[in-house]
């Protein structure tokens, strides 16, 4: 009569903290993990049977809507690897548009996930002060391209517009404002007790575990693994910029918020390099009107906020492309969840998937 | 008039309805000065729509709140679900039975109205024992709700306020030690004839005292950083997630109840009250004692109104700013923090306590 | 590659709270800050020229009709298939204009290929105006004709 | 079974075109190299697009090729990127799918594709043993394609509704149109709702 039973719980899809409509089915032994499984799909949109259906320009805008918080980042792979069936060069201008463009988009991206994590661990102020900083760069994108948050800012083959006037400008303004606000970040959270006991020692999953996974970005770094496609692959201008990619050791909760932070440091680094760099010239390549790539494929990825972005095309020769998919580390990274949260608190999954920094759009594509 | 009636019946009765009525209105602008103030620490404006700069903003969603469908889910245990929001508020308002909000006193007829409904002479005992009942509401609300997350947040949040009970005694019991009573009424006059606060007591000032039962305070109401029992980015609401209406803004009032007497507390035992701030000057005592010296014993009561309500709400500020500034802990870390830490430091601070009083004495 | 830097800890710190007082301090300067948010419908956002907010048609500043030639670059181009041009022979001048041009908003993503596309430049006969407020009561209200394109988007019943 | 359909290799591009030739390059791999020496006559054909060796493995031999470029201290292709299904019916019609792996070696700096032939309702060994991230990939691929992987722990279907019975990135599944509920559950009166638009 008096025996105990694992409960069964639903955390999702509509929970405060599950950052969207993920699902995890917990088993918990009073307040334990015991096992987790998470059920997606529930944002399923079909970006990749749409990818199949559209031309190559027009995949564009539904890379937009995946990753929402990175829409810059899915533009530019997607773009990349059609660049790389059709065998186009960029013009050197629009790599470093394109740099600062793509760092930018980081730094927004992971002023949103820290925000939202900390307010996972119930830092509610940070989120706003992540929120206002964020504000900035939808105005340098909205500026650019007019749109705020799905940006369709890439063309095949080199950017659709020039900097407007004042741009390069705002856009350091930027970066001189960053530093101070960053440093109340971590005056908020990088020492205080409670966000230490938060965050160490949760969901470590060590580098081996973490590539068997399939993890890549900081979730990866954050465990000791240097791999960064930015260093590792170059692909736009990378190669001529000067970067740091920082890593962690002991691959918790804690170490890749180091890695996040210092990595929105680094991009602010990158953005200021780039502009000092911007060379002058066309910022379209010599890409027909119809995009017709031969007949073969491409398996394209860059370095997202969130990870590494994959796009594999397969071309038969025509406008659309015979398969597209997209390889979204969301997903990837998500797997791992039920192995980083096991023997956990449930106030700990709360912090794992901050920690993961998932967006659902990217994990059910 | 009978005198009897006069003073057993029509005071208390007009006193309790005062205090019960202030407390309402006092919670509901601590509500907004809570978003107000967090607001701002966001570089937010707040609520400003109803009301000039969002002035009758709660006052809307009070209304809103007792004029809403109250649900009752099929599958909750009725009577204890029902029975819950009751429990959890009782407790709270018969709290103040004993809080001393101010000095003097002025004549209605042939009775003496004090600023306080009774003053026993067990006080800090009897807000001991009444303020642990509010443990039972939360429980039996997680208990009946017969849902998982407010079943967790109600495990949560007994064994939360249960440990906590522990070290908020033992801060008290130093302030019992020094005063001699547990009247809170006493413990006030003790501060006064001392001529110092308790938190500058001298050879040992209670500034760990003050720590220990602020800390506990903020534990034992449930608010951030130590919100577990309703953590809403884990548990959803905890304990009230299935409380709608009515019933829901019972578990609101009596949580910002819960923090005011908590701030009256800390008022009561470490800032000694009613008393002014004088900053050690004896001379501006007297003056700052009484704004209104032509009214006698009711200037006097204004006056101590005046300083009781500014260090209450220099409290409530540090509530709310902490919550705009803090994580929130875990559930394991909270316990270890209270049992591993808490405790030790409070038997530590009586025993403290206790050989300075031995100095003192000589 | 570098490795991250971690925050010196000493016993000192910790004992007297010093990183929880350094939190409470950064949300207290805050609180005498100006505020950054908008009130929304009492304050506008100030657009970027670029803005992409609903597609429209531009009217043509002359007076030989409409500056749209009604090629369908536009309903081509769109990724969501939400614009729908029937052509008519202009009238008093060679070429077409459009007899009725539809753009379904409740479809439309705001992309901005259909301005990439449109042929009459430098001047686009479609292109992204800086209205933002669509919200409608009913689904059939998306569907925007000439007028409604020519004239902007008017939003039914919209308090303030 | 029909082993024979699964070495139909891509049909060589007609006319040579300068970007095409290039694109088609062969590009050095030295993880390509060390599985030559090593399981050569798991290769069935390699091809190379965009500077990446593409490499047609056999159905059987694919878990132990996997588990060699993932071990091999040569080739060290520790993170399996992507694992994919295509549907190749418009391409070369028999076997109906492929399922691509595609691998990174994060220190070498190397990637490299593999590629298996599959037929409707046909089985492909599971690679979940060798790299535990393939898990739902191969799941993505049962779900999309009704590819079954052999092996696998726990093939369920992730994106869709576990009641649906079709499998949307086929080829001949339609974009459009509602002329199938595919087990999804509806109500008469749906019907009639929804309709402004067709």
């Amino acid at each position: 009569m008096f025996g105990t039973t694992e409960m069964q719980i639903n955390m999702g899809p509509q929970h405060p903290s599950t950052h969207g409509v993920l699902r995890l089915e917990l088993k918990l032994d009073g307040e334990r993990i015991v096992d987790t499984r998470p059920v997606i799909g529930y944002l399923h949109r079909g970006c990749e049977k749409l990818g199949e259906d559209r031309t190559y320009a027009q995949a564009i805008v539904y890379t937009d809507r995946m990753d929402y918080c990175a829409a810059f980042a899915e533009n530019l792979v997607y773009a990349e690897a059609v660049e790389r069936l059709l065998g186009v060069e960029v013009p050197p201008r629009a790599q470093y548009m394109r740099v600062v463009l793509a760092e930018l988009q980081r730094i927004a991206s992971h002023l949103i996930w820290l925000g939202t994590h900390a307010m996972d661990i119930g830092a509610l102020t940070v989120f706003v002060y992540g929120m206002r900083e964020r504000e900035f760069i939808l105005d340098l994108f909205e500026s650019y391209c007019g749109a705020r948050l799905t940006y369709n800012a890439v063309r095949v083959g080199g950017m659709p517009e020039e900097f407007p006037e004042g741009w390069v400008e705002e856009a350091r303004r930027f970066c001189d404002v960053l530093p101070s606000r960053l440093d109340e970040y971590h005056q908020l959270l990088t020492a205080n007790r409670i966000w230490l006991a938060r965050t160490r020692g949760v969901g470590t999953i060590d580098g081996k575990t973490a590539l068997d996974w399939g993890m890549t970005g900081p979730c990866l770094r954050g465990s000791g693994v240097a791999y960064d496609v930015r260093k590792a692959i170059p692909y736009e201008a990378y190669a001529d910029l000067d970067f740091d990619v920082p890593i962690g050791e002991a691959g918790d909760t804690y170490d890749r918020y180091l890695c996040r932070m210092e990595e929105i440091r680094q991009s602010r680094r990158i953005v200021l390099q780039a502009l000092d760099k911007l060379p002058g010239g066309e910022i379209r390549g010599k890409v027909p009107r119809r995009i017709k790539p031969p007949k073969g494929e491409v398996y394209h990825v860059n370095e997202g906020p969130r990870g590494e972005l994959g796009v594999y095309l397969v071309s038969d020769g025509s406008e659309h492309a015979y398969r597209c998919r997209f390889r979204s580390p969301n997903f990837v990274n998500l797997q791992a969840l039920p192995d980083m949260v096991r023997g956990h608190l449930v106030a700990d999954v709360v912090a794992v998937i901050g920690t993961l920094d998932i967006v659902l759009g990217c994990v059910d594509r | 008039m009978s005198e009897t009636l006069l003073r057993f019946v029509v005071v208390p009765v007009a006193q309790i309805a005062v205090v019960i009525a202030a407390l309402l209105l006092i919670v509901v602008y601590l509500v907004l000065l809570e978003r107000k103030i967090n607001a701002f620490m966001q570089v937010r404006l707040g609520p400003r729509r109803v009301g000039w700069h969002g002035l009758l903003q709660t006052v809307a969603d009070v209304i809103k709140l007792f004029t809403k469908e109250d649900i009752t889910p099929r599958h909750v245990d009725r009577l204890v679900f029902l029975l819950a929001p009751v429990v959890i508020i009782l407790p709270a308002l018969a709290a103040f039975a004993v809080i001393p909000f101010s000095g003097g006193s002025f004549r209605v007829g042939s009775v003496g109205v004090r600023a306080w409904i009774s003053d026993v002479n067990v006080g800090l005992l009897y807000l001991l024992a009444i303020t642990s009942l509010g443990v039972f509401g939360v429980v039996m609300a997680g208990w009946s709700s017969n849902s998982k997350y407010p079943m967790l947040g109600g495990l949560r949040s007994a064994a939360q306020m249960v440990s906590y009970e522990v070290p908020l005694g033992l801060s008290v019991v130093s302030i019992l030690m020094l005063a001699g009573t547990a009247s809170l009424v006493g413990i006030v006059q003790a501060q006064e004839s001392a001529g110092r606060w308790f938190l500058f007591w001298t050879p040992y000032p209670q500034i760990l005292g003050l720590f220990l039962y602020f800390v506990s305070g903020v534990a034992e109401t449930n608010r951030l950083p130590f919100d577990l029992p309703e953590a809403e980015n884990e548990l959803v609401a905890g304990f009230h997630t299935e409380y709608s209406g009515m019933k829901f803004a019972f578990f609101f009032l009596a949580e910002y109840i819960n923090m005011v007497l908590v701030g009256c507390l800390v008022a009561v035992l470490f800032f000694g009250g009613w008393l002014p701030v004088t900053f050690g000057i004896p001379g501006l005592r007297e003056p700052l004692s009484n704004f209104f010296p032509f009214w006698g014993g009711a200037g006097a009561m204004l006056t101590g109104f005046f300083w009781f309500g500014l260090k209450v709400f220099l409290v409530l500020f540090l509530y709310l700013w902490m919550r705009a500034t803090y994580p929130r802990y875990r559930y394991d870390q909270l316990m270890r923090l209270g049992w591993k830490v808490f405790i030790p430091l409070g038997l530590g601070h009586v025993m403290v306590t206790a050989l300075a009083i031995l100095v003192r004495r000589g | 590659m570098s490795k991250i830097v971690r925050p010196e800890d000493s016993v000192l710190r910790r004992f007297l709270l010093l990183e929880l007082f350094a939190g409470l301090w950064v949300t207290l300067k805050h609180q005498f800050r100006p505020h950054v948010t908008q009130e929304y419908p009492r304050e506008r956002p100030e657009l970027r020229p670029r803005f992409r907010g609903v597609p429209r048609l531009r009217d043509h500043p002359g007076a030989e009709g409409p500056l749209c030639v009604a090629c369908n670059q536009c309903a081509l181009a769109c990724p969501d298939h939400c614009i729908t041009v029937v052509a008519e022979d202009r009238k008093g001048g060679k070429g077409k204009q459009p007899k009725s041009f539809h753009i379904d908003y409740e479809r439309c993503c705001h992309c901005g290929l259909c301005v990439d596309a449109c042929p009459t430049k430098p001047i686009t006969a479609i292109y992204m105006s800086h209205d933002y407020e669509m919200a409608q009561y009913a689904r059939d209200d998306f569907m925007t004709d000439l007028r409604g394109l020519y004239e902007g988007h008017v939003p039914r019943e919209y308090k303030r | 079974m029909d082993d024979v359909d699964n070495k139909t290799p891509i049909p060589p591009p007609k006319k040579a075109d300068p970007v095409e030739e290039a694109l088609r390059a062969p590009a050095p791999s030295r993880a390509l190299d060390r599985l030559g020496e090593a399981l050569g006559d798991a290769i069935e054909d390699v091809a190379y697009h965009c500077g990446v060796p593409i490499v047609r493995v056999g159905r059987d031999r694919i878990v132990e090729v996997a588990r060699f470029l993932k071990e091999d201290s040569g080739s060290r292709m520790l993170l399996l990127a992507d694992l994919c299904g295509v549907d190749m019916i418009g391409l070369r019609g028999a076997p109906r799918f492929d399922v691509v792996y595609h691998l990174t070696g994060p220190d070498t700096r190397e990637r490299i594709t593999l590629k298996v032939a599959v037929e409707e309702g046909g089985e492909v060994p599971s690679v979940t043993p060798v790299w535990r991230g393939a898990n739902w990939h191969e799941r993505e691929a049962f779900d999309m394609f009704g590819i079954r992987f052999a092996g696998h722990p726990d093939l369920r279907r992730i994106l869709m509704p576990e009641e649906f019975d079709a499998h949307p990135l086929r080829k001949d599944f339609p974009l459009e149109g509602r002329e199938k509920d595919h087990g999804f559950w509806r109500r008469p009166e749906d019907e009639t709702r929804n309709t402004y638009r067709d």
